[in-house]
């Protein structure tokens, strides 16, 4: 910084001030990928309230910034995502997600006809065989778990418990959540008409009885009382998601309900989706396991979804009240797509038949399923 | 491989008896609330319109607009289809119009001349004050 | 978790799994409790806002959760309300409630006839006596400062005091707080009817004359002033609320003002319920100590409403401009409840008389009184 | 106890003398804002009608409407009662009409052909979009 | 002194040369949005209307609308002035319909009887649940 | 505290529990700058969603609080501020900030004319001009690095860039930034008007060409990549206005863009605001450099607006088509004031002439501008 420098190294003082010698190979690839995310949200419109803001935590993260993920020394304070992924790594991020998707969710179709709680709970075999899978192809047990519950289709669970478990892994197990989540509607049609004859999908279900204001706040603190005695490591996400659902229900915290449905989720979904984006580096996600867990989170779906299919088919043989089957892959939650595939497969077989609120059911049964599961897998492993 | 296994038995256990037993706490506390109604579990099989319409018409739907409903679903959709609940469309009450009543009663802002109160450019706020300023 | 294990101890491990064994007696008779209070919040309106998050939190700490409170250890991040809770530890919270309650307040019936500050001062005495009751009985001299500020009828201020004086009574104050606030209605008109004669309660005021902008900016400013030079420990209750109301009477900040209105006091009040409601234990809410705080904040509600009622008898002697005893009794706060009670009691002795707008002057001014006098104790105490 | 008592005492003082305080300040300020209307201390006694009306009528309301609202105030309430503020109701300008303004101002989609902009299923936006995408 | 003024080349060639950088940017990718109609970097000064005409009549705008509004512009603004772009008036569609019809769907609450739902007064939710409480 | 003691004594215990001792002379000088900056906020309109929290921030600096501003010690919380101040000592509040501005901005002009990037280039001479007088005037280096960004027009960046280099200047800063964006009207006019003829103010500007959805999507992320590359420092500020940009120019985001440009920003800048009013103490505000201070932002403004004309007059000699150098001096940014001046200035010398939008150009220009001369300022002093 003398004034007597010449001409070449005042250029390259200017160079050193910039970052472009700091590009590496593997951010230039990643670009092509984050490319590729921001067509499949904008475009495709694959889940874009999540996958915008990963794209771009993950292009933050692909570039050679300064003061936005160090880490704090002395009196420097950290960057700016330092201090916001505390909120993904303190686990904070996606309870508050589940207060939210509870002041959206209406529990009434599930209440009304609770035998298909069982639908949600098979849809989670594709968790447990997605584990089996990736112990094989040498994934670490901790790591399986986390692989696994991309089949439970719920994007801040899957956050919540690969967080824990398998925290290198966060980026590649949100991104296939949220993408397999969007694509739902390609994966399940095939699998649902393989598993099913004509007949089983014209089968009409009698129409749900009205669920009064009492029985669905029962209902809220009933699934908090008996999830958390049996599985208490669940506590964090079922306690935030009936809350929310009490609060909704309730009918008297019209402020509140309203607040968690958008103030807080939307805010918190900026948060979320760009932190854990910015975990996205290349080092971090261009590699086999990558791969691999795109692979079988696709495997993840489709056994979930033939699980939910073939346990409705089991329960038709002891029931006389006769369950369509095509509902039963709506257990793998990704609310409400499952269930509008399920809708749109009923009409195609028989155009007077609606099954939209009969798969409500299962849908939102496979919230708490994942959520269940993934708290034993927390027992399990972190405890 | 094996341990796995073991895992995946328990957890697979777990979550199906989780799910069943709040499957068995719905339909103990459903019992209680369907009680009043003792032919509800067959009624779209065979309960006969009248009763319904009574049920209907005693949720403040009077009787005759009833009968005009049930002679339009007849004679859209064929026979075969029954008329169980009748409802005037779902107005919810959203926040805005509440909220609006609380302003108006906070009336922080008093028009006090006859003419209209009309948003400025940007966004300011009027300048119509309650007091002289 | 040896492939060898028997059928038993699988079951075993299994149970293991669960946290059914840790449901303490307790905790069963909590429950009881907490229906109560969801009762009494759902179909009878007590305060849902608050009651409802306060008893679900309490619902969350009277079931054997997991990863819901623990403290960090190590690498592992504490429970969700570890972190939440901090808000209320580092007495954040309230003084955001205030802010909300500053942009939501519109002192100008207090600007207009500045005399009913003294009703609002009256009221307070019921803390005052309270606390002596308090003492008297048994509990320290901190708790008691804390019991008796129930008496103020000022949920947020309540909660900042007890904090600070007595964290481990927080549940009860907090409880005991809200509920007898929404019982302001059945506790009041009795103790006014018996203090006021049939004239006393015919009396018509003068309509209130208009406030300027100018002159309620100054009052803001002038209340943060002479509160804080006086009362230094009040700044932070003070200063919020006062930034609150100058943000609404601004008429410049609407975007502000709809902010600390709306999403701000919604968000936070969520979290301040839950946070409080967590502190209830069984241990810590099933002793004879809550029992003597229910009692406490009855007394003291009872006394600062006849102390309101008995100052503004005392003031007509000496006024011209006679005061209707019954605005007297608003001076306790509970806004806007109290002072639609004296309307209510007014209107029964003269159906022509309107008294609301008059009572809230003493409504408001006894928000600044009860914040005075948590600011008197903290510094008798906390200092 | 006698500790506590001087707590007490001390404690009440202390209220009393802020909020006392406040109305002292309050009352020195107001009498500057109620200076430019040296009769308004007496006025709901014995203010005749017509200069009310007409400083009513300074604020914008025509004498004749005034006329008309003091007959009917009249008739209703009795004698007894003054008319002393009219005011239109008030129009509070809420953030909606503004945001919905400046959001037309923004403009980002421009409906390029002569049909209707609807709202689509499931909330998405419209594929109207101002480009050509 | 020196030093500063170091400081300050450096840093105004910097912030020169990033501008200048996206300059070249938007210049190169915008020549590919530009590209199907090569004439329009001249439109302005020469382009006739016809071929414009047609655009926006490619658009949705019936041809006669387009002859119509184009006489009027050249009425009200005299000749120079040429019509390159007509659209109806931007109805951007706000979220409220979307969310109002979001609640409907949603439909907590149904109105059981014939009665309008009105707020209550303190903004306290009706009294009209789905359910029979 | 002993029952004993005497009348006086009790008098001079209540006197120690006020703070009307510790009122110093600079506090009282202080409530005067305090009542005109509310007078200029309120009544003026000088920015006032920034300069009333400011305000009453600074009168909650001057006033003897306790249990506000204070540090947590031992088992003590930290007061409200010390907390909230945090998210300015840590740099969290300007980023947002710019989330929500960038949900805000349409860079649509820019983009349709590229050129008038080099004209909010140019306007940032000004800051480095200020740079220099303020060395010269003894301030340090740091502290006129601070100094100069104020002629950039951006409030959170002054405030980003005051609390990296000379946090002891935060409070002059940004009360000096913001009442010149305010004053922006008055200050650049007679200079526009001085350095350009008649003709040249006449120049009518050829219409803007559409901007597609895609093209803004590809410049979001196109000045991501480059302004990180070639100013790393400045990746915090520039990767949140983008990702609040491409949030809202994905068009699929709705929920989101509302949430970066309603809550979060308001509700972060209340706590901005505050945040920064409270450094403002008297010891800190009145004295000499505070004076220097704001002559010095007059002249930055007075440069900035200079430079942007004659830039735009450089370009018309290179150029075929000519600009209006009136637009140059919205160069500064303060979006959207100075653009407004250019439109106003340039219809009084030709009423027909529209530019508005041609000056929105130059204006969004300058917020980048200035963001990358912040990050140069910090590469150069604080890495
Ligand atoms: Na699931
Ligand atoms: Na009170
Ligand atoms: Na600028």
């Amino acid at each position: 910084m003398e004034g007597t420098t010449t001409e070449t190294s005042k250029l390259q003082q200017l160079w050193e001030l910039t970052a472009i010698s700091d590009v590496t190979l593997s951010m230039v690839i990643m670009w092509v990928v984050i490319a590729v995310l921001f067509y499949l949200a904008v475009y495709k419109k694959y889940e874009p309230l999540l996958l915008i803001p990963i794209a771009f935590g993950a292009l933050l993260a692909n570039l050679p910034t300064e003061g936005l993920i160090n880490q704090p020394h002395g009196d420097h304070p950290g960057g700016l995502y330092y201090y916001i992924s505390l909120g993904v790594e303190y686990e904070i991020f996606p309870p508050l997600i589940f207060l939210g998707v509870g002041a959206l969710t209406d529990f009434g179709p599930l209440i009304a006809n609770p035998r298909t709680l069982l639908l949600g709970a098979a849809a989670q075999f594709g968790v447990f065989a997605t584990f089996l899978g990736a112990t094989i192809i040498g994934f670490s047990p901790q790591e399986a778990g986390a692989i696994g519950i991309i089949g439970g289709a719920d994007g801040p669970t899957s956050i919540f418990l690969a967080n824990k478990l398998a925290p290198h892994l966060l980026a590649p197990i949100a991104v296939a959540a949220y993408s397999y989540m969007a694509l739902v509607p390609m994966l399940q049609p095939p699998i649902m008409r393989a598993l099913t004859t004509e007949e089983e999908r014209k089968i009409r279900m009698k129409s749900l009885r009205e669920v009064t204001r009492l029985e669905k706040l029962i209902f809220a603190g009933m699934v908090t009382i008996v999830v958390i005695l049996l599985v208490p490591a669940a506590s964090a996400l079922i306690g935030m998601l009936m809350l929310g659902n009490f609060l909704r229900e309730s009918l008297v915290t019209e402020r509140l309900t309203k607040a968690a449905q958008n103030e807080l989720i939307n805010v918190v979904t900026i948060f979320l989706g760009t932190s854990v984006g910015i975990t996205m580096t290349g080092d971090a996600f261009l590699n086999a396991s990558t791969l691999k867990i795109l692979g079988l989170g696709v495997i993840a779906f489709g056994i979930a979804t033939a699980c939910g299919v073939l346990m409705a088919k089991l329960m038709n043989v002891f029931s006389k009240n006769k369950i369509n089957p095509l509902i039963g892959s709506a257990g793998v939650s990704a609310v409400p797509m499952a269930a509008r595939v399920s809708q749109v497969e009923g009409q195609r077989a028989d155009p007077g038949n609606f099954l939209l609120m009969h798969a409500m059911g299962p849908n939102v049964a496979g919230v708490i399923g994942t959520a269940v599961v993934a708290g034993y897998f927390i027992a399990w492993y972190a405890g | 491989m094996l341990e796995s296994l073991g895992l995946i038995g328990t957890g697979f256990a777990v979550v199906m008896s989780v799910l069943a037993s709040l499957w068995a706490a719905c339909s103990v506390i459903g019992k209680f609330f369907n009680r009043p109604k003792p032919d509800s579990t067959s009624a779209t099989q065979a309960a006969p319109v009248p009763p319904r319409a009574a049920v209907a018409s005693r949720a403040g739907v009077p009787p005759h607009h009833l009968a005009a409903i049930c002679a339009a679903v007849a004679d859209t959709f064929g026979p075969g289809y029954v008329v169980t609940r009748v409802a005037a469309p779902s107005h919810k009450v959203t926040e805005w119009p509440i909220e609006g009543r609380k302003d108006t009663f906070q009336g922080r802002r008093i028009r006090r001349d006859w003419g209209p109160t009309r948003p400025t450019l940007g966004g300011e706020t009027p300048n119509i004050l309650r007091g002289q300023q």
